[in-house]
């Protein structure tokens, strides 16, 4: 309670400096209206409303989160999951608005950190600047709700909620300045640098990680292993929810990817769309047939990780690859999501919707890929040459030394970042809710509102039965 | 008088109601339960895991009668509701001290 | 019934009218082929491209009120809510597009009304109008959908239809008139006229206002105070519908207002993107708090109103404002929804999903803040000067009482006309259902359908309980 | 058990086959970069942004019809439903990709059938075939997902898969490239050829048609029909659903219907999204005043099955048609899905959530329509004459006329071919769940999953009741 | 001691309830169930195709109580839930060997 | 022949099912139901607003057993259900006149 408190008084200093900071200057040296870039671009409308609707798509995903997550996870904690995804989006927006887009987009110091831009104030009151802080932050937001999914069910609230503070202020805007801010790792002697199209490794691996971290801080679930310590089911209450929103996620994705060229003058946005498409639907079906070789069932909530699998996979790679790679690189990523899943369960961590598998390893998979299939057929966010080169494109190892670093770097940075995160807070107030809320769901201890009050209804399920 | 607590297969539900009804009695109770005997659970699956449901689900239904239709209630379930296969269920017969019909205040038989 | 088959009658005539109209003139004086058009402006497409997208967000924000009001209230009137929602947009399509329209952009008479455009025939067959009509149109759906909320769970099927067809044809067209097709109010000659840039007054307050008026005839829901007066509340049946919708709703709003510059030329668009998003975050946060601090739980419901609350208030300046004034916008949006909420309560008068709160009160609030926090960035649709200045930058009290008066006229003519309606109703039919209707719920005496039919299940709460 | 086998064994070859091919050639004779296209038509950014945009709102409809189908049908059913839903876009993305878009936009080979573009590899690696080939798949996903309603609640899940597999790859692509691909039926000699803006026929009744012949090879659910051989409601379990999944189809029908001019620069686009939105009015209200003076009830499902008609029948004249005329069709359409739904129950056809009646008869009514009410004010996708003309505007019979035929091909080639697929597999394997299956719902013998394991709750109904 | 079976319309639930609460038995066990006497079912309708469900959403509260108090409880209850449209319920009176109160092991009327 | 109704939390109900398969109990009944007894009710709160909700989700267990197995099933049950804070809920034993398998058409013992 006292540091709830504590939290709150802080959140209204931070509101209290950005209001005197907001009045302090109003000379205006950058362009808030939009003339001026106009002016010096006539063509810039249309970059402009391909960005803006392609975040808006991003932001979309946020509702994609939200259902697939509630719809793996059971009745009882719908609230409390719906709650941690519309709380993340909320104050990922505040502090990147507030600190975090500096340390991202800022002016670069030492290739490992910006600064500059705070509260979009100042000469930040720009239109090409909002532009890209509403781009960043829809991306900072999918990165951090990636995490909920992986802690479900047992998290406090108040944790989540400064955990969210700290992806959004350091974890996700520091990596991401070093992959798209000029930072270091963009930078490498290998290839044309590590290269991240639109975030396998910068939003997926980020928010796998840490959500892999906060898995093991937290252990499982009651009930998640049997008196015989071996795995046991916990049963997603809605299919329906969670297939409403794989769609939604597909849906946003084409925002996601596609938007990421930042223009539309880069008609390569065509091909984007297509290696997207083409991702998820080999991811789906893998995952469909492995697990019905496996069980002779069709799979329909593996077959959704498996979609989500391949969209996290083609992320990194899809405007620079063809469609026959996009393809290769969905079955590999529908083999990682099976994969991915039963081994988690089998070394006793419990991620309840797959978020580790779906978004941890496939982003990983993803960076790798551009070092493999990169075809030499588009830039660096650029139709003019270099042109990104993998392996089989005879590119040399270059590339693919240079995602290999990368992926050791943020798998280092956003796990280590977020097992210290989790571990702290747990010494410090203890960040898993009690045996008694977990069992009851966290709904009504925490919220005090159950989701479906008209509903529910328990069916016997014995742990122990075989 | 006494009370039938009958239990049978949700999908012999509607042919238990029926016979019941051309015997007399259309009033009646039910209750979804869950519920084991000799036959086995069903597998399920989710998210490549199985695991058993070892409950079924099962409709109970309760219906007050009379002592002297006893015979013909009992012959009258035992055929709407018997496939031969395990789960075909069964019928409780608990006595009953008397009824009340709250909208009338009868009790007794006529209140059935 | 009688009444019914009267209106069934009117509805008739009015096809038949319209189709006789129809046929008479096919001598086009206007561009329905769009090929003069797009001759005179070359740069057309992009705007054409960014007006109709941002539209058909607007169109999906349908999708969002009908998920949060059925979230919102009980699962025996899903049905209903869900009818409502539907033909609430059905009925505004045809009344505007036949004469509705007409009032609101027809030409001028005396600052009052608009006449022609009659059934987009003849001179209005022509691309630019059709554009337009558009975005009209899904503006007046969602000021007609927002009353539903209001009047949930009590209003007859019928009358909510004869609603639906007044407030489109008089009630938001000639309102919207004032402020938007060159009425009175925009007209002014306090600091720019008033102005409300994507409608927290003219769609918002308008719906509000109606709803606070229809939620007052009707008087509370059976069982919302107990028999000590005390209000008692009446729990929502699925809070997935909610936040899904309340997710939908955001990401519609992204074309409500960044859209309503109607130009893609004003790169401006990007700044819009990102106040409405920061006032949706802040009012979210805000709202949330308040509640935790007066209650100890982390409430999700009133953080969802809390959302909308921010986005309705940020709709008026969206275009005018900077970053860390959208916060504060969204602060004190949060703020005005809980008050609002409880007062409502206290004063007697049953609004099941706060619609009068999240719409009626900070659509005022947004249109105030207009008259504060206006930086001097941005004309009235115009990237050129003069540009929209409030008190806080140096602009005087001028748009703040310009402000003030659209205030006040927006709240006496959306009260007024909706109070008269439905009390009128009321007298000639009766809007009510009868007692026995609400306690089973509406849907199966309205509609004959249950929304859940395998699901519902009671829980039994104590009216009178403690 | 084996069929599923070897359909694996063709699966994994056919992936096989793929990659091979893949890396053959580099040998690049098109513009992959985009950078060619772009030098050509400065204007191109635009272009590719609205069909884009327009296709992430097509491929959306996805969600839509999983929800509409889910929440028409029983939840026992509920991850049947959803899994088809899913699968076939997955199988409709590999196909089309692999081979059929050969089909559709290959070289034209006798107005047949086109050949080329296999694997977009090659001379196909083009932005502008790859924008093309994604606005085809989003099309294709649409028809195959139709026929998912039609055949619910009782079609083996593995003969879905096959089915969608022969859709995709040949049922539709040809029937599309007679009309879209330059074959035969657009080179009729009657008015312009016949035609089809935005596919009424070639997805639409495509779509219901083969739905009719699974449905009638079939024959109704157990339980459909009494011992008296009435036909008895089989009630959908969530209308939130289906009315969500009504919200977005609606919103994404603004993709399909617009963009399918495939062009920003047609400025028609707005007049196309007016017809498109009163025709879903017109159809939703018809139906909701027909059922009404009927049954006395305001029947929600029939009102989203009339507003799904409007839809369908507008999307072969939505370029070439007026606000008024829309409105007509829309009328008309609405009427024809109710009486559609009567007549087929009435006939024994079971058609679970009224596809045939929504897409298949409204198919053919929006395709007769255009040969009525095109007004000559747009042209073959092209804002320059020759201008489409209908009966009522002087156009004469011609129009008509190749409409007609169109019809009658579309129906023929699509029930008969369909009716072959399902009556072939039938024979081979049976297509039809067991009865124990079907009594228990399909979601737990072939997916394993029960969709709401905490809901569910059976409700007495009696089929033989009167 | 007796085990009263109270079938009771949704809406008079909390009348019956709260009559229980103050004759001194506010510990009861509620259920839901579907019933029919000789009320008559309802009309439903899905997407223009009508049929009757014949059974009605029901309460069923199940009370112990003792032998001296049967009377007082019957009045109450009757009174709470009448309204004299048919669907007013029933009351069913059934014998009990013995209760235990599974906290303290008490058993008797002392657990009740 | 007995019929026990036993009252359950649900976190108790699988340690009760075990301990009764154990004993030789493995066919068994279960009910969803609300219950009030000593133990308080649950504080709710929606949209601001809070209320208590008077009856907590209870589980009931119905098994029918040989009159020589009570004293250990009740001992079995109220070992496996206990923790000794209210709400752990009761056993109501009731007499069952017979018992027909639907399946055989046996009855008494052997039905069981
Ligand atoms: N001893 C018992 N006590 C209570 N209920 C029982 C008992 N045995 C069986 N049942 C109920 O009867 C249902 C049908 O049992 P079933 O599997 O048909 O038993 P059998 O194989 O003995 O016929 C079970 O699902 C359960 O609900
Ligand atoms: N013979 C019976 N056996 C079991 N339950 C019964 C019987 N008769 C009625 N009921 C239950 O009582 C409820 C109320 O019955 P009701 O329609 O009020 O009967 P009546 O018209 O005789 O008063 C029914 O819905 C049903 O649940
Ligand atoms: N007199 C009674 N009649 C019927 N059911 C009862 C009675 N008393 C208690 N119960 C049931 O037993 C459950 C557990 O009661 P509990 O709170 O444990 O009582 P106690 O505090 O006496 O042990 C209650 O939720 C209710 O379902």
């Amino acid at each position: 309670m006292k540091k709830v408190r504590t939290f709150l008084v802080i959140f209204n200093i931070f509101l209290l400096v950005m209001l005197l900071f907001g009045f302090v200057s109003t000379a205006l040296a950058a362009d808030p209206t939009g003339a001026e870039t106009l002016k010096e671009n006539a063509e810039a409308p249309v970059d402009y409303v391909w960005v803006l609707v392609s975040g808006f798509l991003v932001f979309f995903m946020q509702a994609g989160f939200a259902m697939v997550e509630t719809g793996f996870c059971r009745a009882k904690n719908a609230t409390n999951l719906l709650s941690k995804n519309l709380i993340d989006f909320v104050v990922a927006s505040l502090v990147l608005f507030a600190v975090g887009y500096g340390f991202l987009k800022g002016k670069d110091v030492a290739g490992f950190i910006g600064t500059g831009n705070w509260f979009l104030h100042g000469d930040s009151y720009d239109v090409g600047v909002y532009l890209d802080f509403f781009w960043q932050l829809v991306f900072c937001g999918t990165a951090a709700t990636i995490v909920s999914g992986a802690v479900a069910e047992r998290l406090k609230f108040p944790a989540y909620l400064i955990y969210t503070f700290f992806v959004s202020l350091l974890i996700y805007p520091i990596y991401a300045h070093w992959v798209w801010g000029g930072g270091w790792l963009s930078k490498l002697p290998f290839g044309l640098g590590h290269l991240d199209f639109a975030g396998s490794g910068v939003v997926h691996t980020i928010g796998g990680m840490v959500g892999l971290a906060g898995a093991m801080v937290l252990g499982p679930r009651f009930g998640k292993y049997g008196r015989d310590g071996k795995p046991r089911p916990i049963i997603g209450h809605n299919m329906a929810l969670a297939a409403l929103g794989t769609f939604i996620l597909w849906f946003g994705w084409f925002g996601f990817n596609p938007g990421s060229t930042f223009s539309a003058h880069h008609l390569r946005i065509a091909v984007v769309a297509v290696t997207t498409n083409l991702a998820a639907a080999a991811g789906a079906l893998t995952a469909l047939i492995t697990v019905y070789l496996k069980t002779r069932k069709w799979d329909l909530g593996m077959a959704l990780n498996g979609t989500l699998g391949g969209l996290v996979a083609i992320t990194a790679p899809a405007a620079w690859v063809e469609a026959w790679a996009a393809v290769v690189i969905g079955i590999i990523a529908g083999l990682i999501v099976v994969a991915g899943v039963y081994f988690l369960e089998s070394r006793g961590i419990d991620d309840p919707v797959g978020a580790v598998s779906v978004h941890g390893f496939n982003g990983i998979w993803g960076l790798l890929s551009v070092g493999l299939f990169a075809d030499g057929t588009y830039g660096v966010y650029s139709i003019e040459k270099p042109f990104v080169t993998g392996l089989f494109y005879g590119g040399g190892l270059g590339q693919l030394v240079a995602q290999l670093i990368g992926v050791v770097v943020v798998v280092v940075w956003a796990f280590g970042l977020g097992y210290i995160l989790f571990k702290v807070m747990d010494l410090v107030f203890g960040i898993r809710v009690s045996p008694e809320e977990e069992l009851t769901g966290l709904d009504i201890p925490e919220h005090g509102t159950p989701a479906y009050p008209e509903f529910q209804r328990q069916r016997t399920t014995l742990i122990n039965a075989s | 008088m006494f009370k039938l607590e009958i239990i049978v297969r949700e999908e012999r539900l509607e042919e238990v109601i029926e016979a019941l009804g051309e015997i007399g009695y259309p009033g009646i109770s039910i209750t979804s339960i869950e519920g084991r005997g000799q036959q086995k659970g069903v597998q399920e699956q989710f998210r490549g895991r199985a695991y058993i449901i070892p409950f079924l689900p099962k409709r109970k239904i309760e219906v007050l009668i009379s002592e002297k239709d006893l015979e013909k209630v009992k012959e009258a379930v035992i055929k709407a509701a018997r496939t031969g296969e395990p789960g075909d269920g069964k019928i409780f017969i608990t006595p009953v001290v008397d009824v009340i019909r709250i909208r009338t205040g009868e009790t007794g038989e006529n209140a059935i």
